[in-house]
């Protein structure tokens, strides 16, 4: 980013890959510099499906602006209205009944493995290898099909509302997560098996796209991206929202830094969700699922910022109030944002394939980057 | 030793490649573990979740009666502008006139399906249903009205 | 560090800003002229270490810009939150995309969505806006747009 | 009784009977042409179906089920509708290469028919070259990729046919040493002659060590010959989106799609004469009873069971592993398939030479 722009020489290629490529799992579109197979510079250009959703925002109420943003970054759907949620109540100053708390908490954590069960499919179809791809779908369709039973849509639920959720829990709500729970262990060594013990793809992914902790933090990056650093950023950690202080789960880290370190980071990471559903399911208490909130919410005038840990990394939510119905000013500091900004810097003098499985580590969601 | 590490490594690398290949052999051979779901051959036993959230429908009964009172909750509960209530003067058996809705307009083309109008309905007038297969031939089929021609507000329902 | 305890030493710092109350973290209101190096004492200081800037944002407050900077460390885990009041016709801000390099595209998000010009930036250019974008800058509160925005 | 070479005898004694000799030998080359076309077209159907039931299966899905009883006409509906499709000519591109470059890569699958033995007796052309002369066309498959993806006019097709030539030009080399390793035991070059010298047992039975070392090499030197994954850099679609033939459509693309499976089958046939006896029963020392049995069985049907044989292991691994960068990938030609494979031609010489060998 520092050197001059357009330093290229005789012989060097400029592709473009995307806005259409089917690594780009979306609409990015990067302008890559090549020399032969090596590759100078990567350059984002972004803004394909660009919606502008915080000046959407800044037209809808308190209680509409938070199914917005499941379209962010809809593989964490839950998890963005959920940090609105939090954010909406910091301002009214709403209690939130246990039972809600700890319905969102299982909600969040379902979301984190059905997010990553989809990463690690296409992260393996990144490196050519399909068979995966429909292997982690079989887990992922079971937590959709818990998803559509209590929330009533598989990928944008808008489950969460100020003050609690929407609806209680679907009566077979604990079995049927049970039955995940045994599905997902009785599979869960296949993934070594397939992907992660191959030594083709170790050979891939160890020692490609390093990034130094200090790195990590001044380009901003969170989630997995910057654990797989060293750097201890989980949200649900250093800063607990919710029930997670309460919780006992661990905080995943791996110092390589390289690719395979980002990939182990979010395979672990599904363990300890794993680890807290079962930790919270047979402990769901009584009581409502919903705090009593007027119908028509005004927050006071002031700043309210959330931080919450989404699959990809921090979230943030800014929301400026004027006192009004609907927000003045509303930011969200997406993960993905971040977690771009960085490839540049990682994928420098590695070979155009690496590109592509740096690209599946750092978890790239579109719609979350773009907004 | 060099070449004991060589053969090492290429004993290790043999074995993993053939740890893949023995899982992948075995989902060949077990037919039993195909999850695929033959769409539209299966729609008769195909059933939804009860709470799917498929299109906002207003349930009527057997007299040809609903529960809207026409309050605007869910116009403006809406944050996409889908539904708008359209209203009529109606007489009561008294003599006196009534606000009534005359069409409650609903552009399924618009719905995002976020169901807060249904929570917002004080008087469960409207609800999802569960329908999915909603692709039609022209866009002005997705604008519905969801009361049927010649209904009622249900007797007691304020 | 405590919201007192950082208050004190950024007093020392820097003793023309002035603080915001409320809120859960330190509100700090500078002037743009003294960013640059306020910036990078926030990020050197051993006993601050603002070493992750995790939001970068403008606020159009119709009479004025607000540059909203969050900052963060991950030593010592405390949080400030620094404002610059910007003129709204010609709005100026030191780049500190040097300092912390996430910057760099936060930096440029604003510049296309506010028209904040951050001097010195090293390459600021549109992001997310089509090249050759001409016209208002979309999250300024004055932006219409007929076509694509849909009033309800 | 159903062998091809029944067939073929019975065919050639009925023209003989009705035409004189010069029209016999004319009319058996036509129908030998378009029974050669025939089998292309067959075997693409077929091979294609194969690849997608097996990915499917692979994949815990169905598979195509939709067209014809248990969607056996699904490739026949495909080729239908590649047909129809128009064969575009992108504007920068050179237009001669960029037509030619298809029938190139067909003819050479075409060539590579002859010298293979697909029954007893029943064989296009049994020259004395036979080997060398398969790995010396299979060679040209190359040129007709670089002209696809240099006349495309595109960046991806070009990275796409500058990486499939580096491959296949190293991965000749111990395809060949592994082929030669056959050649060293058996002493000659004709396919007839290694057929026939797998009477008694075939070579991977035999052969010991060297032979399942060579066996394993040429299946992976072969993969990558001919661009599968995990070897198929060449149209890498998650990196060069599809590579050398990025920009064709319609029968051009067909042609070239084609063009792979038959040398995919043309390979896996080479290996399975070479390794697993060709259309050679399998037999067991003197158990001449057994022997009989297994002789009942036509030898078309060891043939192409050996065959598919092969060709299932070529998708099984296609369907399993990930795909290696570049420079993994000369690597592991370089630095380990060749040497084991030059090691291993030492040894299977001094075993040929010793007489070790049954």
């Amino acid at each position: 980013m520092f050197e001059e722009v357009g330093t290229t020489t005789e012989g060097d290629i400029i592709i473009n890959v995307g806005p259409q490529h089917p690594a780009t799992h979306g609409v990015l579109h990067l302008v890559i510099t090549l020399n032969g197979e090596t590759i100078k510079k990567v350059e984002p250009h972004l803004g394909f499906i660009h919606r502008s959703i915080e000046k959407m925002c800044e037209s809808l109420t308190y209680r509409q602006f938070i199914y917005v943003t499941s379209r962010m970054d809809y593989l964490s759907s839950h998890i963005n209205n959920h940090a609105c949620a939090l954010c909406v109540e910091k301002g009214l100053q709403v209690e939130v009944p246990p039972r809600a708390q700890v319905i969102r908490v299982l909600m969040d954590e379902l979301t984190r493995i059905a997010s990553h069960e989809l990463w690690w499919g296409a992260m393996a179809m990144d490196l050519g290898a399909f068979t995966p791809f429909f292997h982690a779908f079989r887990e992922r369709e079971s937590i959709n099909d818990i998803m559509e039973e209590t929330c009533g849509a598989r990928l944008t639920m808008n489950y969460m509302v100020p003050g609690g959720v929407m609806q209680d829990l679907h009566p077979d709500f604990q079995k049927r997560v049970k039955e995940f729970l045994q599905l997902y262990k009785r599979k869960i060594h296949e993934y070594d098996e397939l992907v992660t013990g191959n030594i083709i793809f170790q050979n891939r992914m160890k020692g490609i796209g390093y990034l130094s902790p200090e790195d990590a933090v001044s380009y901003g990056c969170s989630g997995p991206a910057a654990r797989g650093s060293g750097v201890s950023c989980d949200i649900r950690k250093v800063y607990p929202y919710e029930i997670y202080d309460k919780l006992e789960f661990d905080e995943v880290l791996e110092t390589a830094g390289d690719s395979f370190a980002r990939y182990m980071i979010r395979l672990r990471e599904m363990q300890q969700s794993i680890r807290i559903i079962e930790q919270l399911i047979d402990n769901i208490p009584d009581g409502d699922f919903q705090a009593k909130t007027k119908a028509v919410l005004k927050l006071p005038k002031g700043e309210f910022y959330q931080r919450v840990e989404t699959a990809r990394g921090e979230l943030g939510v800014y929301i400026v109030s004027e006192g009004g119905t609907t927000p003045y000013r509303i930011k969200f500091r997406s993960p993905g944002f971040s977690n771009l900004s960085v490839l540049d810097h990682i994928a420098r003098g590695s070979k155009l394939g690496d590109l592509v499985a740096m690209m599946g580590t750092l978890d790239l969601v579109i719609p979350d980057i773009d907004r | 030793m060099f070449i004991i590490k060589y053969i090492k490594e290429v004993y290790r690398g043999v074995k993993s490649l053939l740890v893949g290949m023995k899982r992948t052999l075995y989902y060949f051979t077990h037919h039993k573990e195909i999850i695929t779901q033959e769409y539209p051959d299966n729609r008769d036993t195909l059933v939804m979740a009860e709470r799917f959230k498929g299109e906002v429908v207003m349930p009527h009964n057997e007299k040809n009666e609903h529960r809207c009172t026409g309050c605007q909750a869910c116009e403006l509960a809406c944050p996409n502008g889908t539904i708008k209530v359209i209203f009529k003067n109606e007489l009561t058996p008294e003599g006196k006139k009534k606000k009534a809705i005359d069409k409650l307009v609903y552009h399924l083309e618009l719905c995002t399906m976020c169901n807060l109008c249904v929570e917002a309905c004080p008087s469960d007038a409207i609800k999802m249903a569960q329908t999915f297969e909603h692709s039609v031939y022209d866009r002005s089929e997705l604008t519905k009205i969801l009361n049927n021609p010649g209904s009622k507000i249900m007797d007691g329902v304020e | 560090m405590l919201n007192e305890a950082l208050k004190n030493k950024i007093t020392g710092l820097l003793p023309t800003a002035t603080f915001e109350e409320g809120g859960e973290w330190l509100n700090i209101q500078i002037d743009p002229k003294d960013w640059l190096p306020f910036a990078q004492q926030l990020r050197n200081d051993s006993d601050l270490n603002f070493d992750y800037l995790f939001c970068l944002t403008c606020i159009d407050w119709k009479t004025h810009l607000t540059m909203v900077y969050h900052l963060s460390s991950t030593t010592h885990r405390h949080n400030i939150v620094i404002k610059a009041k910007l003129d709204r016709d010609k709005p100026e801000i030191e780049t500190v995309s040097h300092i912390w390099r996430t910057a760099d595209f936060h930096e440029r998000e604003v510049y296309e969505m506010f028209g904040v010009h951050f001097l010195n930036h090293p390459d600021l250019r549109l992001l997310i806006l089509p090249d050759g974008w001409e016209g208002k800058n979309p999250l300024r509160k004055d932006f219409e747009d007929p076509i694509n925005m849909i009033k309800l | 009784m159903w062998s091809f070479s029944h067939i073929a005898n019975e065919l050639h004694e009925w023209l003989s009977s009705i035409f004189n000799p010069t029209w016999t030998l004319v009319i058996e080359m036509v129908l030998a042409g378009v029974a050669v076309i025939g089998l292309f077209a067959g075997l693409g159907l077929v091979l294609v179906l194969m690849e997608r039931r097996v990915a499917a299966w692979i994949q815990i899905r169905l598979g195509p089920n939709r067209v014809g009883p248990q969607g056996l006409l699904q490739s026949l509906a495909d080729t239908l509708k590649l047909i129809v499709k128009e064969g575009l000519t992108p504007n920068g591109a050179d237009k001669l290469l960029f037509n030619i470059a298809p029938f190139i890569a067909m003819i050479v699958a075409m060539l590579l028919m002859a010298p293979i033995a697909f029954a007893k007796d029943f064989q296009l052309w049994d020259m004395n070259i036979g080997v060398l002369y398969v790995s010396a066309v299979s060679s040209i498959m190359v040129i007709s990729i670089l002209m696809a993806g240099w006349s495309s006019n595109n960046k991806y097709s070009l990275m796409g046919a500058m990486r499939s030539g580096a491959q296949i030009v190293s991965y000749e080399l111990s395809a060949g040493l592994s082929i030669l390793t056959i050649v060293v035991l058996t002493g000659s070059l004709q396919i007839s002659d290694i057929i026939h010298s797998q009477a008694t047992g075939w070579w991977i039975f035999k052969g010991h060590l060297p032979v399942w070392i060579a066996f394993v090499t040429f299946i992976i030197a072969v993969t990558a010959e001919t661009n599968r994954a995990p070897f198929d850099l060449a149209e890498a679609e998650s990196e060069l989106t599809a590579g050398f033939h990025t920009e064709y459509s319609g029968m051009k693309f067909a042609l070239f799609f084609l063009a792979e499976y038959i040398n995919v089958f043309i390979v896996c046939a080479i290996g399975a004469t070479l390794f697993l006896g060709g259309w050679m029963p399998f037999h067991i020392g003197n158990l001449t009873d057994f022997n009989r049995v297994m002789d009942y069985i036509p030898s078309s049907i060891w043939f192409f069971g050996k065959t598919f044989f092969m060709i299932f292991l070529i998708m099984w691994f296609r369907w399993t592993f990930p795909r290696l960068r570049i420079d993994q990938l000369l690597n592991l030609e370089w630095k380990y398939l060749l040497p084991i494979s030059m090691i291993n031609l030492l040894l299977a010489t001094a075993m040929a030479i010793l007489g070790w060998h049954f």
